[in-house]
Protein backbone atom coordinates (compact mmCIF):
# COMPACT_ATOMS: atom_id res chain seq x y z
CA UNK A 1 0.00 0.00 0.00
CA UNK A 2 3.09 2.34 0.86
CA UNK A 3 3.40 2.28 -2.75
CA UNK A 4 0.38 4.85 -3.83
CA UNK A 5 1.70 8.11 -3.43
CA UNK A 6 0.97 10.24 -0.49
CA UNK A 7 -1.33 12.77 0.07
CA UNK A 8 0.33 15.59 1.68
CA UNK A 9 3.81 15.60 2.16
CA UNK A 10 5.82 18.04 4.82
CA UNK A 11 9.60 18.52 4.86
CA UNK A 12 10.27 21.07 7.79
CA UNK A 13 13.84 21.75 10.06
CA UNK A 14 14.33 20.23 13.17
CA UNK A 15 13.14 23.20 14.86
CA UNK A 16 10.84 22.40 18.41
CA UNK A 17 8.88 25.90 17.72
CA UNK A 18 7.32 24.25 14.24
CA UNK A 19 6.23 21.16 16.07
CA UNK A 20 3.42 23.10 17.19
CA UNK A 21 2.13 23.72 13.43
CA UNK A 22 2.68 20.23 12.87
CA UNK A 23 0.05 19.25 14.78
CA UNK A 24 -2.29 22.00 14.06
CA UNK A 25 -2.24 20.45 11.21
CA UNK A 26 -2.56 16.82 11.99
CA UNK A 27 -5.67 17.92 14.56
CA UNK A 28 -7.42 19.41 11.56
CA UNK A 29 -6.79 16.32 9.35
CA UNK A 30 -7.29 13.58 11.68
CA UNK A 31 -10.57 15.08 12.33
CA UNK A 32 -11.37 15.55 8.83
CA UNK A 33 -11.00 11.43 8.15
CA UNK A 34 -13.54 11.02 10.80
CA UNK A 35 -11.06 10.33 14.19
CA UNK A 36 -13.12 11.70 17.22
CA UNK A 37 -11.75 14.15 19.33
CA UNK A 38 -10.16 11.96 21.87
CA UNK A 39 -8.00 9.99 19.36
CA UNK A 40 -7.03 13.37 17.20
CA UNK A 41 -5.78 14.63 19.97
CA UNK A 42 -3.91 11.20 20.76
CA UNK A 43 -2.78 10.68 16.72
CA UNK A 44 -1.31 14.51 17.04
CA UNK A 45 0.80 13.74 20.73
CA UNK A 46 2.31 10.33 19.01
CA UNK A 47 3.25 12.28 15.86
CA UNK A 48 4.96 15.13 18.38
CA UNK A 49 6.59 12.36 19.85
CA UNK A 50 8.36 10.87 16.72
CA UNK A 51 9.37 14.74 15.70
CA UNK A 52 10.71 15.49 19.03
CA UNK A 53 12.84 11.93 19.23
CA UNK A 54 14.33 12.75 15.96
CA UNK A 55 15.43 15.93 17.19
CA UNK A 56 16.77 15.31 20.20
CA UNK A 57 18.21 11.73 19.53
CA UNK A 58 18.92 11.95 15.83
CA UNK A 59 19.97 15.77 15.35
CA UNK A 60 21.20 16.24 19.26
CA UNK A 61 18.99 19.24 18.84
CA UNK A 62 20.97 20.54 15.58
CA UNK A 63 17.92 22.91 14.10
CA UNK A 64 18.72 23.07 10.52
CA UNK A 65 18.39 19.53 9.79
CA UNK A 66 15.92 17.94 7.63
CA UNK A 67 12.91 15.99 8.51
CA UNK A 68 10.22 14.51 5.73
CA UNK A 69 6.71 13.25 6.51
CA UNK A 70 4.65 11.61 4.16
CA UNK A 71 0.84 10.87 5.09
CA UNK A 72 -1.63 8.75 3.52
CA UNK A 73 -5.45 8.91 4.21
CA UNK A 74 -6.63 5.37 4.13
CA UNK A 75 -10.24 4.60 3.02
CA UNK A 76 -12.50 2.37 2.08
CA UNK A 77 -12.90 -0.88 5.07
CA UNK A 78 -9.96 0.24 7.02
CA UNK A 79 -10.12 4.08 7.36
CA UNK A 80 -7.56 5.43 8.81
CA UNK A 81 -4.19 7.22 8.73
CA UNK A 82 -0.68 6.02 7.69
CA UNK A 83 2.03 8.77 8.15
CA UNK A 84 5.85 7.83 7.54
CA UNK A 85 8.49 10.45 9.22
CA UNK A 86 11.85 9.93 7.99
CA UNK A 87 15.06 11.55 8.92
CA UNK A 88 19.09 11.35 7.45
CA UNK A 89 20.44 11.34 10.98
CA UNK A 90 23.13 8.21 11.99
CA UNK A 91 21.53 4.96 11.62
CA UNK A 92 20.78 3.17 15.18
CA UNK A 93 19.64 -0.39 15.50
CA UNK A 94 15.72 -0.10 15.63
CA UNK A 95 15.74 -2.64 18.38
CA UNK A 96 17.21 0.07 20.43
CA UNK A 97 14.67 2.52 20.14
CA UNK A 98 12.54 1.98 23.25
CA UNK A 99 10.54 3.19 26.53
CA UNK A 100 11.87 2.63 29.90
CA UNK A 101 9.81 0.30 32.35
CA UNK A 102 7.05 2.31 33.02
CA UNK A 103 6.85 0.96 36.69
CA UNK A 104 10.09 2.99 37.12
CA UNK A 105 9.52 6.50 37.48
CA UNK A 106 12.02 8.69 36.41
CA UNK A 107 12.12 11.39 33.52
CA UNK A 108 12.10 10.50 30.15
CA UNK A 109 11.66 7.33 28.24
CA UNK A 110 8.26 8.20 27.44
CA UNK A 111 7.70 8.77 24.33
CA UNK A 112 8.08 5.65 22.19
CA UNK A 113 6.11 4.25 24.92
CA UNK A 114 3.11 7.21 24.06
CA UNK A 115 3.91 6.15 20.02
CA UNK A 116 3.28 2.57 20.63
CA UNK A 117 0.48 2.62 22.71
CA UNK A 118 -1.80 5.04 20.66
CA UNK A 119 -0.97 4.22 17.37
CA UNK A 120 -2.05 0.93 15.55
CA UNK A 121 1.01 -0.04 14.36
CA UNK A 122 4.18 1.80 15.14
CA UNK A 123 7.78 0.28 13.63
CA UNK A 124 11.25 1.73 13.57
CA UNK A 125 13.62 0.90 10.27
CA UNK A 126 16.85 2.44 8.36
CA UNK A 127 15.93 3.67 5.63
CA UNK A 128 17.66 2.13 2.29
CA UNK A 129 20.47 5.00 2.37
CA UNK A 130 23.36 4.81 4.36
CA UNK A 131 21.77 7.42 6.86
CA UNK A 132 18.88 7.82 8.49
CA UNK A 133 15.99 6.27 10.30
CA UNK A 134 12.47 6.35 9.48
CA UNK A 135 9.82 5.30 11.58
CA UNK A 136 5.86 4.38 9.75
CA UNK A 137 2.81 4.94 12.25
CA UNK A 138 -0.78 3.60 11.08
CA UNK A 139 -4.17 4.15 12.85
CA UNK A 140 -7.76 3.40 12.27
CA UNK A 141 -10.92 5.05 12.78
CA UNK A 142 -12.46 1.27 13.56
CA UNK A 143 -9.76 -1.05 14.73
CA UNK A 144 -11.23 -4.21 14.10
CA UNK A 145 -8.87 -5.37 16.83
CA UNK A 146 -10.04 -6.38 20.71
CA UNK A 147 -7.15 -3.95 21.89
CA UNK A 148 -7.90 -0.95 19.60
CA UNK A 149 -9.47 1.40 21.75
CA UNK A 150 -8.30 0.30 25.11
CA UNK A 151 -7.01 3.81 25.43
CA UNK A 152 -7.76 5.53 28.49
CA UNK A 153 -9.93 8.62 27.02
CA UNK A 154 -9.41 11.43 29.78
CA UNK A 155 -12.20 11.87 32.74
CA UNK A 156 -14.05 15.04 33.74
CA UNK A 157 -13.13 14.59 37.40
CA UNK A 158 -9.51 14.22 38.90
CA UNK B 1 11.35 33.76 18.55
CA UNK B 2 13.08 34.07 22.16
CA UNK B 3 12.35 31.99 24.96
CA UNK B 4 10.21 34.19 26.85
CA UNK B 5 8.05 34.10 23.54
CA UNK B 6 8.01 30.18 23.64
CA UNK B 7 6.30 29.48 27.22
CA UNK B 8 5.43 32.68 29.10
CA UNK B 9 5.33 31.69 32.98
CA UNK B 10 4.04 34.11 35.72
CA UNK B 11 5.36 33.24 38.88
CA UNK B 12 3.80 33.88 42.55
CA UNK B 13 5.03 33.49 45.95
CA UNK B 14 2.96 33.79 49.17
CA UNK B 15 3.06 32.23 52.71
CA UNK B 16 5.84 29.62 52.12
CA UNK B 17 3.73 28.64 48.23
CA UNK B 18 5.22 29.52 44.97
CA UNK B 19 2.98 29.40 42.44
CA UNK B 20 4.39 28.55 38.74
CA UNK B 21 1.68 29.37 35.90
CA UNK B 22 2.75 29.02 32.21
CA UNK B 23 0.72 30.16 29.56
CA UNK B 24 1.31 28.03 25.82
CA UNK B 25 2.21 24.02 24.90
CA UNK B 26 4.71 22.40 27.33
CA UNK B 27 6.17 20.35 24.46
CA UNK B 28 9.89 20.48 23.21
CA UNK B 29 10.15 23.76 22.57
CA UNK B 30 8.10 25.06 25.94
CA UNK B 31 9.62 22.54 28.16
CA UNK B 32 13.21 23.69 28.81
CA UNK B 33 11.99 26.67 29.97
CA UNK B 34 9.68 25.74 33.07
CA UNK B 35 12.76 23.65 33.41
CA UNK B 36 14.71 26.79 34.50
CA UNK B 37 12.17 28.25 36.25
CA UNK B 38 11.48 24.84 38.35
CA UNK B 39 15.12 24.85 38.77
CA UNK B 40 14.96 28.66 39.95
CA UNK B 41 12.67 27.41 42.72
CA UNK B 42 14.51 24.88 44.31
CA UNK B 43 17.75 27.01 44.85
CA UNK B 44 15.65 28.49 47.80
CA UNK B 45 12.97 26.00 47.89
CA UNK B 46 9.31 27.14 49.14
CA UNK B 47 7.14 24.31 51.44
CA UNK B 48 5.09 24.21 48.43
CA UNK B 49 5.20 24.43 44.26
CA UNK B 50 2.02 24.56 42.87
CA UNK B 51 2.54 24.24 39.00
CA UNK B 52 -0.84 25.92 37.81
CA UNK B 53 -1.60 24.32 34.17
CA UNK B 54 -4.91 25.68 33.51
CA UNK B 55 -3.64 27.86 30.57
CA UNK B 56 -1.48 24.58 29.48
CA UNK B 57 -3.82 22.92 26.74
CA UNK B 58 -1.07 21.18 25.22
CA UNK B 59 2.04 18.91 27.13
CA UNK B 60 4.01 16.19 25.30
CA UNK B 61 6.49 13.85 27.14
CA UNK B 62 9.35 16.54 27.35
CA UNK B 63 6.86 18.18 29.48
CA UNK B 64 5.75 15.43 31.41
CA UNK B 65 9.79 14.72 31.95
CA UNK B 66 10.04 18.04 33.34
CA UNK B 67 7.33 17.44 35.93
CA UNK B 68 9.14 14.33 36.84
CA UNK B 69 12.28 15.97 37.07
CA UNK B 70 10.76 18.84 39.27
CA UNK B 71 8.89 16.33 41.81
CA UNK B 72 12.09 14.31 42.03
CA UNK B 73 13.71 18.28 43.47
CA UNK B 74 11.17 18.91 45.51
CA UNK B 75 11.50 15.37 47.19
CA UNK B 76 15.26 15.98 47.89
CA UNK B 77 14.30 19.53 49.40
CA UNK B 78 11.12 17.75 51.15
CA UNK B 79 8.91 19.84 49.41
CA UNK B 80 5.38 19.44 48.16
CA UNK B 81 4.77 19.41 44.55
CA UNK B 82 1.08 20.20 43.20
CA UNK B 83 -0.15 20.44 39.77
CA UNK B 84 -3.41 22.21 39.58
CA UNK B 85 -6.37 22.75 37.22
CA UNK B 86 -5.30 20.13 34.32
CA UNK B 87 -7.36 20.42 31.41
CA UNK B 88 -8.49 16.81 29.95
CA UNK B 89 -6.44 16.64 26.78
CA UNK B 90 -3.29 17.54 29.07
CA UNK B 91 -4.49 14.45 31.79
CA UNK B 92 -4.58 11.99 29.33
CA UNK B 93 -0.99 12.08 28.84
CA UNK B 94 -0.44 11.28 32.71
CA UNK B 95 -2.81 8.50 31.97
CA UNK B 96 -1.02 6.89 29.43
CA UNK B 97 2.18 7.58 30.60
CA UNK B 98 0.79 5.32 34.02
CA UNK B 99 1.62 8.54 35.74
CA UNK B 100 -1.92 9.90 36.69
CA UNK B 101 -1.31 8.37 40.53
CA UNK B 102 1.84 9.16 41.07
CA UNK B 103 1.41 13.18 41.27
CA UNK B 104 -0.44 15.25 43.17
CA UNK B 105 -3.44 16.63 41.44
CA UNK B 106 -5.84 19.25 42.08
CA UNK B 107 -8.75 20.93 40.42
CA UNK B 108 -7.66 24.28 41.06
CA UNK B 109 -5.46 26.82 43.00
CA UNK B 110 -7.71 26.98 45.83
CA UNK B 111 -7.49 23.54 46.48
CA UNK B 112 -3.79 22.85 45.48
CA UNK B 113 -3.17 24.77 48.51
CA UNK B 114 -5.20 22.73 50.93
CA UNK B 115 -3.25 19.44 49.67
CA UNK C 1 15.58 36.57 0.49
CA UNK C 2 13.65 33.81 -1.33
CA UNK C 3 17.17 32.04 -1.45
CA UNK C 4 17.35 30.96 2.05
CA UNK C 5 15.93 27.36 2.42
CA UNK C 6 11.88 27.72 3.90
CA UNK C 7 11.28 26.51 7.25
CA UNK C 8 8.14 24.25 6.10
CA UNK C 9 7.40 22.68 2.77
CA UNK C 10 4.02 21.04 1.98
CA UNK C 11 3.31 19.13 -0.94
CA UNK C 12 -0.54 18.40 -1.02
CA UNK C 13 -3.01 16.90 -3.92
CA UNK C 14 -5.29 19.19 -5.36
CA UNK C 15 -8.01 17.67 -3.38
CA UNK C 16 -10.51 19.96 -1.48
CA UNK C 17 -10.58 18.13 1.31
CA UNK C 18 -7.08 18.56 1.94
CA UNK C 19 -7.87 22.53 2.76
CA UNK C 20 -8.63 22.24 6.39
CA UNK C 21 -5.01 20.45 7.01
CA UNK C 22 -3.47 23.78 5.91
CA UNK C 23 -5.67 26.08 7.46
CA UNK C 24 -4.75 24.03 11.02
CA UNK C 25 -1.09 23.98 10.05
CA UNK C 26 -1.22 28.16 9.19
CA UNK C 27 -3.34 28.59 12.49
CA UNK C 28 -0.90 27.32 14.60
CA UNK C 29 2.09 28.74 12.78
CA UNK C 30 0.86 31.96 12.65
CA UNK C 31 0.12 31.82 15.92
CA UNK C 32 3.19 31.00 17.00
CA UNK C 33 5.02 33.80 15.37
CA UNK C 34 2.89 36.48 17.06
CA UNK C 35 -0.18 37.18 14.88
CA UNK C 36 -3.08 37.89 16.88
CA UNK C 37 -6.20 36.20 16.52
CA UNK C 38 -8.07 37.99 13.84
CA UNK C 39 -4.92 38.03 11.56
CA UNK C 40 -4.03 34.32 12.25
CA UNK C 41 -7.91 33.61 10.90
CA UNK C 42 -7.41 36.18 8.33
CA UNK C 43 -3.96 34.56 6.76
CA UNK C 44 -5.59 30.92 6.76
CA UNK C 45 -7.98 32.63 4.83
CA UNK C 46 -5.83 34.10 2.46
CA UNK C 47 -3.58 30.49 1.77
CA UNK C 48 -6.76 28.83 1.17
CA UNK C 49 -8.35 30.76 -1.18
CA UNK C 50 -5.06 30.91 -3.03
CA UNK C 51 -5.41 27.07 -3.19
CA UNK C 52 -8.83 26.58 -4.16
CA UNK C 53 -8.27 29.15 -7.41
CA UNK C 54 -5.57 26.86 -8.34
CA UNK C 55 -7.76 23.74 -7.67
CA UNK C 56 -10.34 25.13 -9.46
CA UNK C 57 -8.81 27.56 -11.95
CA UNK C 58 -5.21 25.72 -12.78
CA UNK C 59 -6.25 22.02 -12.49
CA UNK C 60 -10.23 22.16 -13.57
CA UNK C 61 -11.14 20.65 -10.10
CA UNK C 62 -8.99 17.56 -11.17
CA UNK C 63 -8.24 15.99 -7.89
CA UNK C 64 -4.84 14.05 -8.48
CA UNK C 65 -2.28 16.89 -9.10
CA UNK C 66 0.30 18.59 -7.13
CA UNK C 67 0.26 21.51 -4.92
CA UNK C 68 3.36 23.11 -3.79
CA UNK C 69 3.90 25.19 -0.90
CA UNK C 70 6.99 26.68 0.68
CA UNK C 71 6.90 28.73 4.23
CA UNK C 72 9.25 30.99 5.76
CA UNK C 73 9.09 32.34 9.18
CA UNK C 74 10.70 35.77 8.97
CA UNK C 75 12.10 36.91 11.64
CA UNK C 76 13.99 40.09 13.11
CA UNK C 77 12.56 43.15 12.62
CA UNK C 78 10.41 42.79 9.75
CA UNK C 79 8.45 39.13 11.68
CA UNK C 80 6.10 37.78 9.83
CA UNK C 81 4.83 35.20 7.22
CA UNK C 82 6.31 34.35 3.44
CA UNK C 83 4.35 31.56 1.71
CA UNK C 84 4.73 30.71 -2.00
CA UNK C 85 2.46 28.38 -3.72
CA UNK C 86 3.12 26.53 -6.70
CA UNK C 87 1.11 24.40 -9.71
CA UNK C 88 2.09 22.82 -12.52
CA UNK C 89 -1.06 23.54 -14.28
CA UNK C 90 -1.33 25.72 -17.65
CA UNK C 91 0.25 29.06 -17.13
CA UNK C 92 -1.87 32.24 -17.71
CA UNK C 93 -0.74 36.12 -18.14
CA UNK C 94 -0.46 36.77 -14.37
CA UNK C 95 -2.46 40.26 -15.09
CA UNK C 96 -5.39 38.23 -15.61
CA UNK C 97 -5.76 36.94 -12.47
CA UNK C 98 -7.95 39.42 -10.96
CA UNK C 99 -11.16 39.90 -9.06
CA UNK C 100 -14.31 41.44 -10.20
CA UNK C 101 -15.54 44.86 -9.18
CA UNK C 102 -16.86 44.92 -5.49
CA UNK C 103 -19.68 47.12 -6.16
CA UNK C 104 -21.11 44.35 -8.67
CA UNK C 105 -22.52 41.70 -6.34
CA UNK C 106 -22.78 38.34 -8.14
CA UNK C 107 -21.05 34.99 -7.07
CA UNK C 108 -17.55 34.28 -7.55
CA UNK C 109 -14.51 36.68 -7.98
CA UNK C 110 -13.30 37.78 -4.83
CA UNK C 111 -11.01 35.19 -3.95
CA UNK C 112 -8.07 37.58 -5.51
CA UNK C 113 -9.43 40.00 -3.81
CA UNK C 114 -9.37 39.02 -0.02
CA UNK C 115 -5.76 37.62 -1.01
CA UNK C 116 -5.22 41.30 -1.68
CA UNK C 117 -6.72 42.89 0.89
CA UNK C 118 -5.46 40.69 3.95
CA UNK C 119 -1.99 40.00 2.68
CA UNK C 120 0.62 42.82 2.66
CA UNK C 121 2.42 41.42 -0.08
CA UNK C 122 0.30 39.27 -3.11
CA UNK C 123 1.94 38.66 -6.38
CA UNK C 124 1.04 36.12 -9.14
CA UNK C 125 3.80 35.09 -11.38
CA UNK C 126 4.68 32.52 -14.33
CA UNK C 127 7.28 29.74 -12.99
CA UNK C 128 10.10 29.08 -14.98
CA UNK C 129 9.57 26.24 -16.44
CA UNK C 130 6.98 26.12 -19.21
CA UNK C 131 4.17 24.96 -17.25
CA UNK C 132 2.78 26.27 -13.84
CA UNK C 133 1.65 29.25 -12.18
CA UNK C 134 3.07 30.89 -8.68
CA UNK C 135 2.00 33.05 -6.18
CA UNK C 136 3.73 34.57 -3.31
CA UNK C 137 2.67 36.45 -0.58
CA UNK C 138 3.81 38.09 2.30
CA UNK C 139 2.19 39.72 5.65
CA UNK C 140 3.65 41.21 8.92
CA UNK C 141 2.97 40.94 12.31
CA UNK C 142 3.64 44.95 12.48
CA UNK C 143 3.62 46.33 8.71
CA UNK C 144 5.15 49.67 8.57
CA UNK C 145 2.30 50.88 6.45
CA UNK C 146 -0.07 53.50 7.01
CA UNK C 147 -2.41 51.16 5.49
CA UNK C 148 -1.23 48.03 7.21
CA UNK C 149 -3.71 47.77 9.98
CA UNK C 150 -6.97 48.73 7.92
CA UNK C 151 -8.60 45.62 7.80
CA UNK C 152 -11.94 45.38 9.18
CA UNK C 153 -11.79 42.97 12.13
CA UNK C 154 -15.09 41.14 13.05
CA UNK C 155 -17.32 42.95 15.80
CA UNK C 156 -19.60 41.18 18.51
CA UNK C 157 -23.00 42.64 17.07
CA UNK C 158 -24.64 43.04 14.10
CA UNK D 1 -15.23 10.50 2.13
CA UNK D 2 -18.74 10.51 0.98
CA UNK D 3 -20.39 14.44 0.32
CA UNK D 4 -22.24 13.99 3.45
CA UNK D 5 -19.41 13.79 5.58
CA UNK D 6 -17.88 16.61 3.68
CA UNK D 7 -20.60 18.95 5.05
CA UNK D 8 -23.54 17.49 6.59
CA UNK D 9 -26.84 19.77 6.58
CA UNK D 10 -30.20 19.45 8.34
CA UNK D 11 -33.56 20.60 6.98
CA UNK D 12 -36.79 21.94 8.94
CA UNK D 13 -39.89 23.04 7.44
CA UNK D 14 -42.60 24.94 9.11
CA UNK D 15 -45.37 28.03 8.73
CA UNK D 16 -43.71 29.09 5.34
CA UNK D 17 -40.05 29.29 6.38
CA UNK D 18 -36.85 26.32 5.87
CA UNK D 19 -34.40 26.55 7.79
CA UNK D 20 -31.03 25.15 6.51
CA UNK D 21 -28.50 24.47 9.04
CA UNK D 22 -25.15 22.70 7.97
CA UNK D 23 -22.62 21.73 10.38
CA UNK D 24 -18.96 22.67 9.57
CA UNK D 25 -16.59 24.31 7.32
CA UNK D 26 -17.92 25.48 4.33
CA UNK D 27 -15.52 26.08 1.90
CA UNK D 28 -14.30 24.09 -1.34
CA UNK D 29 -15.42 21.02 -0.42
CA UNK D 30 -18.79 21.60 1.72
CA UNK D 31 -19.98 24.57 -0.30
CA UNK D 32 -20.87 22.16 -2.78
CA UNK D 33 -23.09 20.52 -0.88
CA UNK D 34 -24.64 23.54 0.53
CA UNK D 35 -25.35 24.75 -2.94
CA UNK D 36 -27.16 21.60 -4.26
CA UNK D 37 -29.36 21.99 -1.09
CA UNK D 38 -30.22 25.38 -1.47
CA UNK D 39 -31.53 24.69 -5.43
CA UNK D 40 -33.38 21.62 -3.83
CA UNK D 41 -35.57 24.43 -1.47
CA UNK D 42 -35.73 26.60 -4.65
CA UNK D 43 -37.50 24.13 -6.57
CA UNK D 44 -40.25 24.66 -4.80
CA UNK D 45 -39.70 28.27 -2.94
CA UNK D 46 -40.63 28.61 0.70
CA UNK D 47 -41.56 32.15 1.97
CA UNK D 48 -38.25 32.52 3.96
CA UNK D 49 -35.23 30.36 4.00
CA UNK D 50 -33.38 30.83 6.62
CA UNK D 51 -29.56 29.51 6.49
CA UNK D 52 -28.55 29.03 10.10
CA UNK D 53 -24.29 29.41 10.10
CA UNK D 54 -24.49 29.00 13.75
CA UNK D 55 -22.37 25.92 13.05
CA UNK D 56 -20.25 26.75 10.97
CA UNK D 57 -16.69 28.16 12.48
CA UNK D 58 -14.97 28.97 8.74
CA UNK D 59 -16.31 30.25 5.65
CA UNK D 60 -14.42 30.93 2.32
CA UNK D 61 -15.54 32.85 -1.17
CA UNK D 62 -16.88 29.49 -2.58
CA UNK D 63 -19.12 29.40 0.31
CA UNK D 64 -20.23 33.32 0.05
CA UNK D 65 -20.56 32.45 -3.87
CA UNK D 66 -23.09 30.13 -3.10
CA UNK D 67 -24.60 32.61 -0.28
CA UNK D 68 -24.96 35.34 -3.38
CA UNK D 69 -26.47 32.53 -5.38
CA UNK D 70 -28.88 31.67 -2.99
CA UNK D 71 -29.94 35.06 -2.25
CA UNK D 72 -30.33 35.33 -6.52
CA UNK D 73 -32.71 32.46 -6.16
CA UNK D 74 -34.49 33.89 -3.74
CA UNK D 75 -35.33 37.18 -5.31
CA UNK D 76 -35.97 35.31 -8.65
CA UNK D 77 -38.45 33.53 -6.39
CA UNK D 78 -40.11 36.44 -4.55
CA UNK D 79 -38.65 34.89 -1.36
CA UNK D 80 -36.47 35.95 1.85
CA UNK D 81 -33.28 34.65 2.04
CA UNK D 82 -31.81 35.64 6.07
CA UNK D 83 -28.12 34.53 7.48
CA UNK D 84 -28.43 33.49 11.05
CA UNK D 85 -26.37 33.05 14.39
CA UNK D 86 -22.90 33.84 12.12
CA UNK D 87 -20.11 33.10 13.99
CA UNK D 88 -17.38 36.30 14.18
CA UNK D 89 -14.66 34.64 11.97
CA UNK D 90 -17.56 34.23 9.43
CA UNK D 91 -18.48 37.57 9.66
CA UNK D 92 -14.86 38.99 8.52
CA UNK D 93 -15.15 37.11 5.56
CA UNK D 94 -18.58 39.17 4.72
CA UNK D 95 -16.69 42.42 5.86
CA UNK D 96 -13.83 42.09 3.77
CA UNK D 97 -15.99 40.82 1.07
CA UNK D 98 -17.98 44.71 1.25
CA UNK D 99 -21.21 42.22 1.96
CA UNK D 100 -22.50 42.34 5.20
CA UNK D 101 -24.70 45.41 4.20
CA UNK D 102 -26.08 43.01 1.23
CA UNK D 103 -27.49 39.98 3.17
CA UNK D 104 -30.05 40.15 5.77
CA UNK D 105 -28.33 38.96 8.36
CA UNK D 106 -29.87 37.83 11.54
CA UNK D 107 -28.07 37.73 15.33
CA UNK D 108 -30.15 33.71 15.73
CA UNK D 109 -33.20 31.62 14.58
CA UNK D 110 -35.53 33.50 16.98
CA UNK D 111 -34.64 37.23 15.01
CA UNK D 112 -34.41 35.44 11.39
CA UNK D 113 -38.20 34.64 12.11
CA UNK D 114 -38.79 38.01 12.87
CA UNK D 115 -37.34 39.63 9.91
N1 LIG E 1 14.44 9.01 16.28
C1 LIG E 1 15.33 8.36 17.06
N2 LIG E 1 16.60 8.18 16.63
C2 LIG E 1 17.48 7.52 17.40
N3 LIG E 1 17.21 7.00 18.61
C3 LIG E 1 15.97 7.14 19.09
C4 LIG E 1 14.97 7.82 18.35
N4 LIG E 1 13.83 7.80 19.06
C5 LIG E 1 14.10 7.15 20.21
N5 LIG E 1 15.40 6.73 20.24
C6 LIG E 1 16.04 5.96 21.33
O1 LIG E 1 15.01 5.35 22.08
C7 LIG E 1 15.08 5.76 23.46
C8 LIG E 1 13.70 5.91 24.06
O2 LIG E 1 13.02 7.02 23.52
P1 LIG E 1 11.82 7.68 24.31
O3 LIG E 1 10.90 6.60 24.74
O4 LIG E 1 11.23 8.72 23.47
O5 LIG E 1 12.45 8.33 25.61
P2 LIG E 1 13.49 9.52 25.73
O6 LIG E 1 13.49 10.23 24.43
O7 LIG E 1 12.97 10.34 26.86
O8 LIG E 1 14.80 8.87 26.05
C9 LIG E 1 15.85 7.06 23.44
O9 LIG E 1 16.52 7.29 24.65
C10 LIG E 1 16.81 6.85 22.27
O10 LIG E 1 17.94 6.11 22.70
N1 LIG F 1 -4.49 29.90 -9.71
C1 LIG F 1 -5.08 30.44 -10.81
N2 LIG F 1 -4.78 29.99 -12.03
C2 LIG F 1 -5.36 30.53 -13.12
N3 LIG F 1 -6.25 31.54 -13.09
C3 LIG F 1 -6.60 32.02 -11.89
C4 LIG F 1 -6.03 31.51 -10.70
N4 LIG F 1 -6.57 32.19 -9.66
C5 LIG F 1 -7.42 33.07 -10.19
N5 LIG F 1 -7.45 32.99 -11.54
C6 LIG F 1 -8.25 33.84 -12.46
O1 LIG F 1 -8.63 35.03 -11.76
C7 LIG F 1 -10.06 35.14 -11.69
C8 LIG F 1 -10.50 35.76 -10.37
O2 LIG F 1 -10.32 34.82 -9.29
P1 LIG F 1 -11.14 34.98 -7.97
O3 LIG F 1 -11.05 36.40 -7.51
O4 LIG F 1 -10.64 33.97 -7.00
O5 LIG F 1 -12.64 34.67 -8.35
P2 LIG F 1 -13.31 33.33 -8.87
O6 LIG F 1 -12.35 32.23 -8.57
O7 LIG F 1 -14.58 33.23 -8.11
O8 LIG F 1 -13.52 33.55 -10.33
C9 LIG F 1 -10.58 33.75 -11.93
O9 LIG F 1 -11.86 33.76 -12.48
C10 LIG F 1 -9.54 33.18 -12.89
O10 LIG F 1 -9.81 33.55 -14.20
Amino acid sequence: MSETPPDLTIQLRSKPRLLSSVRGMVLSLTQRVGFDENACGHIALAIDEALANIIRHGYEHREEEPIHMSIWVLQGEAKGIRIMIEDEAEQVDPELIQGRDLEDVRPGGLGVHIMREIMDDCRFEKRQQSQGMRVIMEKYVNPGRPDGSSLPSSTQET
Amino acid sequence: MTAEENLPITIENSDGTTVLKPSGDVDLSGAPELRARIAEVFSDPPARLVIDLSEVPYMDSSGVATLVEGMQLANQAGATLVLAGMQDRVKSIFEIARLDTVFKIAEDLTAAKEL
